[in-house]
């Protein structure tokens, strides 16, 4: 076929699955976070991105202390947790500051944290330099393991596959099974109960926001293993998570995971055969189509209106 | 009557203060700007005024009809485009490019490779059918969006990003279509339209002032539209689009008629940029600039047309301003701005202006203010309209005989209300 | 189905949402100039049939003829310019407009996007919007921006931008929520005055209301009609007295 | 000398200034008196009797900031330098910096403003071609003088316009001809970011191999600016096994693509790959463990072993920091100053008519990268160089051409 032995197309089928696994990965990151401040509060979040920008340089400071001082083989874990810390934190004093005056206009939110977004940016360039920076990988993270001598499947792909899972399976269980989760989804179903009931709906408002926050920094965290960080580098993905959130069904956690996974393996494949940004072009036209047939999204729960 | 009291007691013009409020703007840019500035300045406001048109359509759009579309660029790029097209062909004739493999095509397009002129320009080579697709090319495609989106009720935040998304597959595909659009680089090195030199000075006058009256022009249109009775539901359907569908309109036909319009004005703006700037490239299509251009409108005062033209003056100015002297803060402010514009001051300038017009008694004008939109809380927002059906229930309440039926059925209600279907004013 | 004489004929009408039926297999005729009163409790499903009919919710099954013409295949606006006015729960009315201008803009000339460009105040339109005016009680209020109004007033205003229409048939969804003892007397006899030359179907909880304006009531429950007939007859219906008026 | 009518003697006055240089009558020092500012200036340029102003134009600010943050600093050092030589005609150079902000039309625009408003007697700037090309026609119209560092594309040559760096054709031929030889390649996959300069470069290359090579093309792949994710193209590279990967990514993609092509097992011991489009600057992004054992092809490294360089590289990183690192566009962008001092010199004149006229055919003897010479197509004679890259984020000069004359419009190749 084409030239090529069946065993050859075989490999490429496998390791084409797998790099779009690896996107499915990094888009869920990104949009595990906003589909909790989007789809539960019905904030827009143009910020988002760098946040995920925040968690993005805290590892590579990280990997620079830690390559002074000599344990680079395990900083990555630790990496995470502060880039999650530290993205929560000024999520939680953004939401105070700004988000909390703007819940009565969605528009208006979008603006403002689009603002946002440019100060967060020029803090960035200030502090860090406009230079694009890079982690240094633990010697584990690199290279690929091979399950047949002609498979190479990149280790950091696996290990930001697995750290998608951890994620995914720590909202879950957050949203779903922990008191937090169902004053989160009080709060959302009915705010003057909830507030009625004695649940602290500004505190959980806060919360969520600064945890949607905090996973966009685990997102940037990982994103260090398969690119550079710029001041910019937020804006890259900024429309595609959004995009993912809201052809998935803004409320569900369910609709975010296989819109990420439609999305990414259809632009994987998309790009394997055409070019790049046609590929692009025609994923996003494809999601925009879609979208003007069903716009609640693929996942959206049918309610009594 | 005189004039001047025909002109105050006319509906269209918004009364004295709209009366005065033109005539200033006028004096501004038709008489002070030209006088005061020396003619690069000049062509830099021109240049400004150019995104003027995007600010006056988005009032229409954003400020009266609360529909947010973050892919004005898309229009804007398009008019543009269509212009540059145009005159870039008449800078490509054989003998200025005759080193090219292939004279007489665009320099872009012998870089890569075509050898014929692609069919889609070739109507290009007129001037008429270049001012016709200025005008209908933008608006048709605004309508197949507007269509698609407004007849299936997507509205509010994800009407938002759906634009956004364009805007962004709209760049993404000229700067990868580059033997057909100039790529990246855009469509550069412009000089003549019909053998007319639009580089020298003389010209950047007349350009300049050529695109004010446009701009007023845009303003009357936008005002007529304003003072129809089409204006008065575009606020009602911002407010209460329920209402406005069961009172027999068929609310989706003036949504898309005014995307349109407001498409058309940045269309003709685009245009105008290119005559007088150029050249056209893809960084006016995609996603920045196309929120850039609303914070134009929302630092004016998103439902005031003059406020809008000012707003996008004054930023721009600030933008030239600081960017030669504090490169580094001018994303600080414009950020700032963004912020502070959307907590502290939602009607802009023009809010500001009226608050003090108000406050000091100048301009009273009764009939003016009271139809003057403000802001809107609600409608829009889940929370907004969760408060007035509790305060709606609780009244109702109090009266009822059948209190704890009542306090039940508002809790199964608001479970509908917060549904997370936040398009519009559905909820 | 049959052509009839009656205004509204609703036959077999069900809806269900994700299996839940809030609509189930209703039959419900309403005559020329009848003015009939929906009750029930809770979740009953009186608001769905309202909002089937006016076409905001699409129907799963079954029919609804308004003037013997299928109002389910219409779109929202079809519905309203055949002769149907609705007013919804909470006063819906446009706060940053004033009085007239909310009775302007209901006016049912220029309803096209082009024909609303070129719409002209005449004196008709006058005329109607002072004669309107007078029946809601409002004509004192006519510049007053609308979000000034109180409760009771909004609730006649959005009844009013109904009667600019002058629909065939009215719906109103608890018209009297809010408004004080005066104002409901008041309410009554607009309806009273208002069902003269139409049919008008309205929501109700407050009993002594219903008394005062009703020709028949049906009681709805589960999405399904309990009862129906004058209220005397209604209210001495043991399985009404049980699920509705009991507790 | 400034009765001449330079205009008319271009080639004869360039020959002839260049045979009085040589003969040492024209020296670097020149003191203000003995040009008087009515004389040496003529078109109402921003010179006075102690000062010229010279404008900077590169994007402070925005995605392109991280690449031309170099090019500012090299200008700055030597106008500094310059300026501690006493200047130029006896005038200090005064800096007037603007931010292109990434932005093309802003660079139109602030090209305008320096030209129009501050007179500048010459721009050092511009780094994309996007944003030369912008402001190309501006240079042009108000006859301004613009030095230009990056190597490009080719396709253009403007009177108004020197090209400190290389075009398309200097940096591709010799490079791919020593990795034919070198590596004993016949297939090469081209891959590019998709903008004019990679397209034109792998028009350019394609034809080389195809025609001059006996080679083979197996595949040709152009990303979009800024796109991150390379799995797809990876996995289109490793079905077509090719020889040599032929690559000019640019921006952010620049480090994506390493690290997942090391990611994906495709390590430099596994696949040989030549850039053009990785300086010492991109290293620093890409991590100098991703690219270890890769090849670029460029004019200049930071490692060269030349005394003209080790000054260089000593009072670049005294003045900018001992981490700074000098890419082949920043050394470009060093020239600039140089040349235009060079050029002024030779002309006795900040006119920009004479100027223009008395670069061409002069040899710069002292540039870091070895002596370059100006061509009167304002292009640069110079060398190419092939850099192996080590962990440590430098290259090792691998290979070294004989000069090569600059040639804009290849014939042949378009």
């Amino acid at each position: 076929m084409f030239g090529y032995s069946m065993a050859e197309i075989g490999n490429i089928v496998v390791m084409q699955g797998f790099s779009g696994l690896s996107m499915f990965t990094v888009l869920l990151l990104m949009a595990l976070g906003l589909a909790i401040i989007f789809g539960q509060m019905g904030v827009i979040n143009m910020a988002h991105g760098e946040f995920m920008t925040i968690g993005a340089y805290t590892t590579v400071m990280i990997s620079k202390v830690a390559a002074s001082y000599g344990f680079t083989d395990y900083y990555f874990i630790f990496a995470i947790i502060i880039a999650f810390g530290l993205a929560f934190a000024v999520g939680y004093l953004v939401e105070f500051a700004i988000i909390r005056h703007l819940y009565k206009r969605p528009l208006d939110t979008l603006l403002a944290t689009w603002g946002l977004s440019l100060v967060m940016q020029q803090i960035f360039r200030s502090t860090f330099g406009a230079k694009e920076v890079s982690a240094e990988l633990p010697e584990w993270m690199l290279g690929s393991v091979n399950p047949t001598p002609d498979i190479d499947i990149p280790i950091n792909g696996l290990f930001v596959m697995g750290l998608a899972a951890l994620v995914t399976f720590g909202v879950y269980m957050f949203m779903y099974k922990s008191r937090w989760g169902l004053r989160v989804r009080a709060t959302v179903q009915n705010r003057t109960m909830a507030g009625a009931v004695g649940i602290n709906t500004a505190k959980v408002d806060r919360v969520t926001f600064a945890l949607g926050c905090g996973i966009a920094g685990i997102a940037g965290a990982a994103f260090t293993t398969i690119a550079s960080t710029g001041p910019t580098t937020g804006t890259l993905y900024i429309v595609d998570s959004f995009m993912v959130v809201v052809f998935g069904g803004a409320a569900s956690i369910v609709g975010t995971i296989a819109s990420a996974f439609g999305i990414a393996q259809a632009q994987s494949v998309l790009q394997f055969f055409m070019t790049s940004s046609m590929g692009k072009v025609s994923t996003l036209l494809a999601i925009v189509t879609i979208l003007m047939m069903k716009p609640e999204g693929l996942f959206a729960s049918k309610l009594r209106k | 009557m005189t004039l001047w009291e025909k002109m105050c007691a006319s509906d269209l013009l918004g009364g004295k203060q709209g009366v005065i409020g033109l005539a200033v703007l006028a004096a501004v840019i038709f008489l002070v700007l030209p006088l005061g500035v020396d003619i690069f300045r000049l062509n830099l406001i021109g240049k400004y005024l150019t995104y003027a048109f995007v600010a006056v359509g988005l009032v229409l759009l954003w400020g009266h009809g609360g529909i947010l579309s973050l892919g004005q660029g898309i229009f804007f790029g398009l008019g543009g485009y269509a212009m540059a097209m145009f005159l870039k062909l008449e800078a490509s004739d054989p003998i200025t490019t005759k080193i090219q493999s292939t004279p007489g095509i665009p320099d872009f397009m012998d870089w890569n490779q075509l050898t014929a002129l692609p069919w889609f320009w070739e109507p290009f080579k007129s001037l008429p059918f270049t001012i016709f697709a200025v005008l209908t090319i933008p608006a048709l495609f605004a309508y197949i969006i507007g269509y698609a989106m407004f007849k299936r009720r997507v509205g509010g935040v994800y009407f938002s990003i759906i634009t956004q998304a364009v805007a962004l597959i709209l760049s993404i595909l000229i700067v990868g279509q580059q033997g057909y659009t100039g790529g990246v680089n855009g469509m550069t090195d412009l000089r003549t339209m019909l053998g007319w030199d639009i580089r020298t000075d003389s010209a950047k006058y007349i350009l300049y002032y050529a695109n004010g009256l446009l701009l007023f022009g845009a303003i009357f249109l936008s005002k007529y539209v304003m003072s129809s009775k089409f204006g008065m539901l575009l606020l009602a359907m911002r407010d209460k689009e329920e209402r406005v569908r069961f009172s027999g309109y068929d609310v989706s036909n003036f949504k898309i008629f005014i995307f349109c319009l407001a498409a058309m004005m940045s269309a003709v703006g685009g245009a105008m940029f290119t005559l007088q700037v150029g050249f056209m490239s893809p960084s006016f299509v995609g996603i920045v600039p196309s929120i850039e251009m609303v914070i134009f409108c929302a630092v004016g005062g998103r439902a005031s047309l003059i406020g809008a033209v000012y707003g996008t003056l004054l930023v721009n100015y600030g933008k030239t301003v600081f960017s030669e002297t504090y490169p580094e803060l001018w994303l600080f402010l414009m950020g700032g701005l963004f912020i502070a514009v959307v907590m502290f001051f939602p009607n802009g300038i023009a809010g500001i202006w009226d608050k003090y017009a108000t406050k000091y008694g100048w301009f009273k004008d009764k009939a003016v203010t009271a139809k003057k939109p403000e802001v809107s809380t609600t409608g829009v927002e889940t929370h907004a309209v969760l408060t007035e059906t509790l305060s709606a229930e609780a009244a109702a309440a109090t009266e009822s005989t059948d209190v704890a039926a009542s306090v039940k059925k508002t809790t199964r209600k608001k479970a509908a209300i917060s549904s997370p279907n936040i398009r519009g004013a559905e909820a | 189905m049959s052509n009839t004489d009656f205004v509204l004929a609703v036959e077999d009408l069900t809806v269900s949402f994700d299996g839940f039926k809030a609509v189930d297999n209703l039959t419900m005729y309403i005559d020329k100039n009848e003015l009939r009163v929906l009750v029930g409790p809770n979740g009953a499903g009186k608001t769905t049939v309202l909002d089937l009919i006016c076409g905001k919710t699409k129907s799963t099954g079954g029919s609804i003829k308004f003037n013997n013409t299928e109002l389910t295949k219409l779109s929202e606006h079809e519905i309203v310019r055949s002769g149907v006015g609705r007013k919804f729960q909470n006063p819906s009315i446009y706060e940053n407009l004033t009085v007239y201008q909310n009775l302007e803009v209901s006016y049912p000339k220029g309803r096209g996007v082009f024909g609303s460009l070129t719409f002209k105040r005449t004196q008709e339109v006058e005329d109607q919007v002072r004669r309107v005016a007078a029946d809601i009680m409002l004509t004192e209020f006519l510049d007053m921006e609308s979000a000034l109004l109180s409760h009771g007033q909004k609730q006649w205003l959005e009844i009013g931008m109904l009667l600019m229409q002058e629909p065939e048939l009215l719906m109103l969804d608890e018209p009297v929520a809010g408004m004080s003892a005066k104002e409901r007397d008041q309410t009554a006899d607009l309806l009273n005055r208002i069902c003269q030359n139409r049919s008008v179907i309205v929501i109700e909880h407050d009993m002594e209301f219903v008394k005062k304006i009703a020709h028949k009531v049906t009681v709805l429950h589960q999405g399904k009609i309990l009862a129906e007939g004058p209220m005397e007859k209604v209210q001495a219906d043991e399985k009404v007295i049980e699920v509705y008026l009991g507790h | 000398m400034s009765t001449l009518n330079r205009r008319g003697f271009m080639k004869v006055s360039g020959a002839l200034v260049g045979a009085m240089m040589a003969a040492g009558l024209v020296t670097g020092h020149a003191f203000a008196a003995d040009y008087p500012t009515a004389k040496v200036n003529t078109t109402g340029l921003a010179v006075t009797d102690t000062t010229v102003k010279v404008g900077i134009l590169h994007s402070a600010t925005g995605t392109m900031a991280i690449s031309e943050t170099g090019s500012i600093q090299a200008e700055k050092l030597a106008i500094e330098q310059i300026n501690a030589m006493g200047g130029i005609l006896g005038r200090k150079i005064e800096v007037i910096q603007e931010d292109g902000a990434s932005d093309w039309p802003t660079f139109a625009e602030k090209a305008k403003k320096l030209l129009e408003k501050d007179k500048v007697a010459s721009v050092m700037g511009c780094w994309t071609s996007a944003s030369r090309k912008a402001a190309l026609p501006v240079f042009e119209k108000d006859n301004g003088l613009l030095f230009y560092p990056t190597f490009y594309e080719g396709l253009e040559q403007s009177k108004n316009v020197f090209y400190t760096g290389q075009e398309a054709t200097q940096q591709i031929l010799a490079g791919l001809d020593w990795i034919a030889k070198e590596k004993k390649a016949k297939t090469f996959y081209l891959i590019g970011s998709d903008y004019i300069w990679p397209r034109t470069s792998m028009k350019i290359a394609r034809k080389h191999i195809e025609q001059h090579l006996g080679g083979k093309v197996v595949g040709e792949e152009y990303i979009a600016l800024g796109d991150t994710q390379f799995g797809s193209v990876i996995n289109k590279i490793k079905l077509k096994k090719p020889d040599v990967i032929y690559a000019a990514v640019v921006g952010g993609s620049n480090v994506a693509w390493f690290k997942q092509l090391n990611a994906a097992g495709l390590n430099s011991s596994k696949q040989t790959m030549l850039t053009i489009s990785v300086t010492e600057d991109e290293v620093l992004g890409i991590g100098g463990e991703n690219l270890a054992g890769f090849y670029s092809a460029m004019k200049y490294f930071q490692s060269q072993d030349n005394d003209a360089n080790k000054k260089f590289v000593e009072a670049f990183k005294k003045r900018w920091g001992k981490d700074a690192v000098i890419g082949d566009v920043t050394q470009a962008a060093y020239l600039g100053p140089w040349l235009y001092k060079a050029a002024v010199e030779r002309a006795g004149s900040f006119d920009v008519d004479k100027v223009q006229a008395a670069l061409p055919g002069y040899e710069f003897k002292d540039a870091p990268e070895g002596p370059v010479t100006v061509e009167a197509n304002h292009h640069l004679t110079t060398k190419l160089r092939i850099g192996q890259w080590g962990k440590d984020g430098q290259a090792k000069v691998v290979y070294t051409s004989g000069y090569i004359k600059p040639d804009p419009f290849p014939k042949g190749y378009q």
